[in-house]
């Protein structure tokens, strides 16, 4: 169980790699990564500042990992997420999840995902042709969040 | 107590962190709203919505009917937008 | 839309990265490794070896690649699976799938590699200490299937 | 036509790829398993479980009552295990 919460960018086959190696029983290992994307609903964008809140970040992202290993029979996993100003195609954020069996690796890997994009003190600045303006919470992510319960 | 802002708080109240103490009467976080929405007209603004409003007691995401006291650690932020 | 069918190892991170720039407007990338265990259900595995139907395993995994790019809308997708032998801990197959959205990538993902497991024309054979046994087809694997319809 | 067996079949029957005129009177993959398991102990050996015979046709998917003519590449293997 590793979580980073960084500037700098991350070597997602290394991660993989590492925790693929966890245990001589992983049959199975998802990821997920989040990527700057150039546009969003026909805005173009040109980067994106992510602001965090240094301490609770770490805190809970522990939580939260914390919670998928009691959910799944996980061997390891990871969360990596980024903050400050990245431009389109960098990588924001990196979730690995292994197991003996795929099926627990790809819901918890999932299940983290969904709780990044709504519980972790992350908020999102983006710069468009039309000035920066704070991304808004959506409806669709509190869904996919609530898919998991409490 | 230590009051820390985030993201259009941050901008608006244009302030990121700030050390109070805590007025006599205010109990929970939302006396503590009310008590910063009068301010001034950063603070007024900022706060006006409320149901855009979450609200971290020492680093734990709590309700607006959540006790707050000396010492604590609150932090002000809209809807998080990680992942 | 890659497939590739290999006796050679693969490099996961740079196929991520890859499958990651194929559009300016990938917001995710999800990914699976399925790795050899050393051990299945109490029973210890030394090795693995994979056999395959050459012509019908490559247009079979082309074909099923294609449905998932008509079922999600998705930006690249990537299947690379090995046969021969292999030992615990060695990577047996990868899929990768990009998205504009998370969900699509995390569907398409789990629903090739559910088609692989009891779809695709390979078939192991697990070094054990009591000999050689082929790897029997499992129910839950097929009920894995199922669940994404005809 | 040709004929392929793969895993335990190919082990059982004890052969990988044959090529064969196609009987007379067969006309489906039913009336090929009846004809090769008549061929001899290895053949009815491992085609004794039709439950768990998987037959593709020109390297497709079929089941026991697909039709086979002259020409078509037939291969009889277990259920998948790949991934």
């Amino acid at each position: 169980m590793t979580i980073r919460v960084q500037a700098e960018d991350f070597d997602t086959g290394a991660e993989i790699a590492k925790i693929s190696a966890s245990s001589s029983n992983v049959g199975g290992v998802c990821s997920f990564v989040g990527l700057v994307r150039d546009a969003d609903e026909d805005k173009s964008i040109t980067a994106m500042t992510l602001e965090h809140y240094p301490g609770m970040t770490e805190k809970q992202l522990a939580k939260i990992e914390a919670e998928a290993h009691q959910r799944w029979p996980l061997d390891d996993s990871l969360i990596i997420h980024r903050y400050g100003r990245l431009e389109p195609g960098e990588q924001i954020v990196l979730v690995v999840t292994a197991s003996a069996h795929r099926k627990a690796a790809f819901e918890a890997c999932e299940f983290l995902i969904d709780w990044l994009k709504t519980k972790a003190p992350f908020w999102k600045s983006e710069e468009t042709p039309d000035g920066n303006t704070w991304v808004e919470a959506k409806a669709t992510d509190d869904d996919a969040a609530e898919k998991w319960g409490k | 107590m230590k009051i820390l802002y985030f993201a259009h708080f941050r901008e608006r109240a244009n302030i990121a962190e700030e050390d109070i103490v805590l007025p006599k009467g205010v109990e929970d976080v939302n006396g503590l709203l009310d008590w910063l929405a009068a301010r001034g007209e950063g603070y007024a603004d900022a706060f006006a919505d409320r149901d855009h409003i979450r609200v971290a007691v020492n680093q734990e995401h709590v309700e607006f009917d959540a006790a707050v006291k000396d010492g604590d650690e609150v932090a002000f932020f809209p809807p998080m937008t990680g992942g």
